[in-house]
């Protein structure tokens, strides 16, 4: 069951993501957050991969692009679903390049329809170019980094709405 | 001259560089791991970089992500602090290579002494004590036990690629050697894919004491008086103290000599430590570590010198700031405060629910926590490092005391109450110490 | 179950993350705190003032005694409401006499019935006698330090029920 | 001898004592206000008592409290700290009645050093250098006028009973004087219950130089070298540094031998400071505070004594440990880190929501406060002292501004960033100080 610590810090959590609130019931205890505003409208998705298995989360305000890349990292490098959408992240550090070189055309642009395993864009690092794939298929809905822009580990690249 | 600094290590040694880069006026990038995302050093840092998943092999090892984070910030120096890469010739070969500016020794000073045989076999060459042994590693069990029996039992195999006390096997009579010799060989292929082992005169209760080098590339090396590193446990060391109670000015002399020629042996840059073993009056090279290390600030509080400024300060092509050997005012004992179980040493990762400092004079805190802060269990256990200082030896005990029971570190188990025991201890305080200390203090206790 | 200092704990979190409430049920012991700015049915006279949530402390849990000294010096020297208590505290440092001389009787004892001002206890400070007077009239249900004590500023010294 | 010590006190300088008393391995008995309750040094003591609601003339302030909680306790010595009691003669004397150890010097020294005319008289009788002026209370405006006639405007009103800036008044011609007699007897009258006041040279840049002493039952009296404290802000010290940028071993020497002789006119023990005006080469008597001060820490930094230790030693009988004035080693500048906002100075009260510490070499914070703690309206400001030494004043003010980047405290407004403007100010680098500095700054700032 929940240990103190993590109570608090359940709280917190329901603090931090504005959602409605939690109520959790196991081995005869229950526990009930009330979220920071009472008024409530759809439910909270990506929060409770978060959280144990056993909370149960209410209802929720929270968009998805608002979720912490802390959240999105924690499932790996690669893609994270939300509402529908794959996020591909960067699996590397280095520079980003949305074509093989700058004379040509960019591998993808928004409102291409791409299938799991199509190249999506270059990551350069040390001199050796990344050819980044797709793992879903789908629509790209959105592109994050410009050209030529560095891009962390867990970064986010491209939003891609499966089709 | 460099003006950015990427630095590849984590905990309180980035958060040490930072410091020194503030004081020399260089910008800083933090690299991190996504464990280490809410870290002081990220947050202290100019610019930073995940540079990916908790796991150290895929972070903080990881040499095309480091080398990327510093290509991507523009950085155009690397420190690689103690640990992880900073022993890595091959990264620092890349970091060169990289037309990125390495703050540390040359790539071949760090091969060479990271082969254990060899530096054994350099140092020998310009007159540093060694114990004895064989010069090259061991062609057969019998040419061991024959070697073995001339220089006599006591002998230790080690593994000649090797380091922190893997592929050691110690022999105290020819029965015990043929069976330690195929182990020992075993163990180091399995360790560092090198089976080669030689052999040493084996000194039951030594000193571990060592000699701060820095060096510029102006030609010039100065040795900076010794460490007392006695007090291990399973080769770690736990506390450490500038001067040592049984160094005294002649060989302080000796020691530092010595040092400086094993420097000047493999063209040394930077900040070193060489370690010797001490036993009755003489002193017997051990090997060469190519990086500033975890006891660095004993030797800060005696000389006055912050060495990783030096380091900067080198690595820029300055030359060192002062000319020769400082002079060492009052004693300076360091105590690695740890999340482990003060009983088992099991390491003890956690959130830290509390944390007060000591006041008062005499007393230095290195550390990346900070109160809420969460330890994670990937890396290793070192929390804080705490430097008392003191006129004499006696005042730096007793600031010592002070220190630790005013020091508090809550939610996580801490090795202060084994710290708090052992300056108690009469061979502590009378300065009776060797490697065995721990071993023998836990039998006592 | 929780401890006192984890409740406290608990209501400091909801009072800083603001979230609307916390309910805790277990072992027969149930806790609910209401975030801050919610009005709520009943108070616990001597916590509310300290800290901002209201709260409710339900069932056989937090007898009177394990308030914490903290609550009860907030409401000043002299007496604390509690549950139709009220408490005489030191309003000095001192050494605490039941009787005026190691020979006499004792000034009060449990179950006596006192009235408002009369002489409870001495307080000895510096070589001086300070009597204390009751500031409310009812029976003695408690004396909390032994004769010959040390009391603290704040320190409760009796328990009187109203009559 | 000494073996239980109620402090009289609380904040950082509680906790001070607390060290100091842990080396000397004495008990110690915290005294709190209601609102210190969870206080660092009620946690830090071996006992505590409650002595009285928030405010602190009925806690702090209350000499029958605290002597009833050393009575219940059991405390056989009271240390006063600074501020609140430690210059009340009376709370001396009575500690002394009711047969306990006052860590501070005799009653007498400080009743007569509270009067600042007297000591004036005293130690101008002893050879000490005092600015011209009068050596009574002036008995009428008319004697004032002729008297600073003689001696040249501007010249400044003082209250006998003062300190802090109260009752004082400058006057750069006869008309302002007249003026200025009355408004400064009325003010002294309202400030001290006396309305006495005297009359002295007024210097209009001078700097503000003290010489710590410290004194044993002995006899022996050793100065331990002066403090340059120029830096104030309506006569509150900012920062504070030792040695004095301008005092050469020459005159440290002279200024020394005149604090030596200030201490030993009025038979002092314990720690003190003997506070001078420094201008054009000389320097003059200002007054004596009877009483360990904020700023000692910067003396311990150069000196390497423990001064507070030294108060506990000799309040328990024992000799100071040092026969003669130590040797200077190294600069180390004070900074005073106080809630307050930077812009307007106005106390910052609230919740401490983060705290970090700088690292590396040269850094000393004493301070009360923790992640979480709240700053309570009640007191003073001072939320931490951070003390930065190096080998000289230039490296010391790089690693302050390295420390002072790095200490991050959350959650209240700090004179931190002030501080770093003071330390790239042109004329704070350069060493030109005087108390004229902070008006200088504010305006060109």
């Amino acid at each position: 069951m929940l240990t103190f610590e993590e109570l608090c810090e359940l709280i917190r959590v329901v603090a931090d993501t504005r959602v409605g609130g939690v109520e959790v019931e196991r081995d005869g205890m229950r526990v009930r957050v009330d979220g920071v505003q009472v008024t409530v409208t759809q439910a909270a998705i990506a929060t409770a991969p978060l959280l144990s298995p056993q909370v149960a989360v209410a209802a929720s305000q929270m968009p998805a692009v608002a979720l912490p890349l802390a959240a999105l990292a924690a499932t790996g490098p690669g893609s994270a679903e939300e509402d529908g959408l794959s996020f591909v992240t960067s699996p590397i550090v280095g520079t980003f390049y949305r074509a093989p070189n700058p004379d040509a055309d960019p591998y993808v642009k928004v409102g291409d329809v791409v299938h799991k395993g199509q190249v999506l864009c270059i990551v350069e690092a040390m001199k050796l170019m990344n050819e980044i794939e797709s793992d879903a298929s789908g629509t790209v809905v959105r592109i994050y980094p410009e050209n030529a822009q560095p891009v962390e580990f867990g970064e986010r690249l491209f939003a891609i709405r499966a089709s | 001259m460099i003006s950015k600094v990427l630095i590849a290590n984590r905990g309180e040694i980035a958060l040490r560089i930072i410091a020194a880069c503030r004081e020399a006026g260089l910008a800083t990038v933090a690299v991190h791991s996504e464990a280490d995302r809410d870290s002081l050093h990220v947050r202290m840092a100019d610019e930073t970089v995940c540079i990916g998943p908790a796991y150290a092999n895929v972070s903080y090892l990881n040499i095309t992500a480091v080398i990327a984070a510093a290509e991507i910030t523009g950085a155009d120096a690397v420190h690689p602090g103690y640990g992880f890469l900073a022993e890595n010739a091959h990264f620092a070969e890349v970091v060169g290579e990289c037309g990125l500016t390495w703050i540390g020794p040359p790539p071949e000073a760090i091969r060479l002494m990271g082969d254990k045989a060899t530096a054994r076999r350099t140092v020998a060459a310009h007159e540093v004590p060694i114990l004895p042994g064989s010069a090259e590693p061991l062609t057969s069990r019998e040419k061991a036990v024959e070697l073995a029996e001339s220089i006599g039992f006591p002998v230790i195999l080690k593994a000649s690629a090797g380091g922190g006390g893997k592929g050691m096997r110690v022999a105290s009579d020819a029965r015990e050697l043929r069976h330690a010799f195929d182990t020992a060989r075993h163990e180091a292929e399995r360790a560092f894919g090198v089976a080669d082992v030689y052999l040493e005169k084996y000194l039951t209760s030594p000193r571990h004491i060592e000699v701060q080098v820095m060096a510029d590339t102006h030609g010039r090396v100065v040795a900076l008086g010794e460490r007392e590193c006695s007090i291990q446990r399973r080769h770690q060391k736990l506390i450490e103290e500038a001067p040592s109670p049984v160094v005294d000015e002649e060989l302080r002399g000796r020691m530092c000599e010595a040092a400086q020629k094993c420097a000047e042996a493999v063209g040394y840059v930077s900040a070193g430590t060489v370690e010797f073993l001490y036993d009755g009056g003489e002193f017997y090279f051990m090997e060469m570590n190519t990086r500033i290390q975890v006891e660095h600030p004993v030797t800060e509080a005696v000389t006055g010198i912050d060495l990783v400024l030096e380091q900067l300060q080198v690595a820029g092509g300055q030359p060192l700031s002062f000319r020769r050997r400082p002079k060492i005012t009052g004693h300076a004992i360091e105590f690695r405060i740890n999340a482990e179980d003060p009983v088992t040493f099991a390491p003890s990762p956690g959130t830290i629910t509390e944390l007060c400092y000591p006041v008062g004079p005499g007393v230095r805190i290195d550390t990346h926590i900070t109160k809420g802060y969460r330890v994670p269990p990937y890396y290793d256990s070192l929390l804080a490092k705490l430097i008392v200082s003191g006129r004499d030896r006696r005042e730096a005990i007793r600031r010592a005391g002070r220190a630790l029971s005013m020091l508090v570190v809550g939610g996580v188990k801490t090795s202060i109450p084994l710290h708090q025991r052992i300056i108690e201890d009469p061979d502590f305080v009378e300065g009776r110490l060797s490697t065995q200390f721990m071993e023998r203090f836990a039998q006592r206790d």
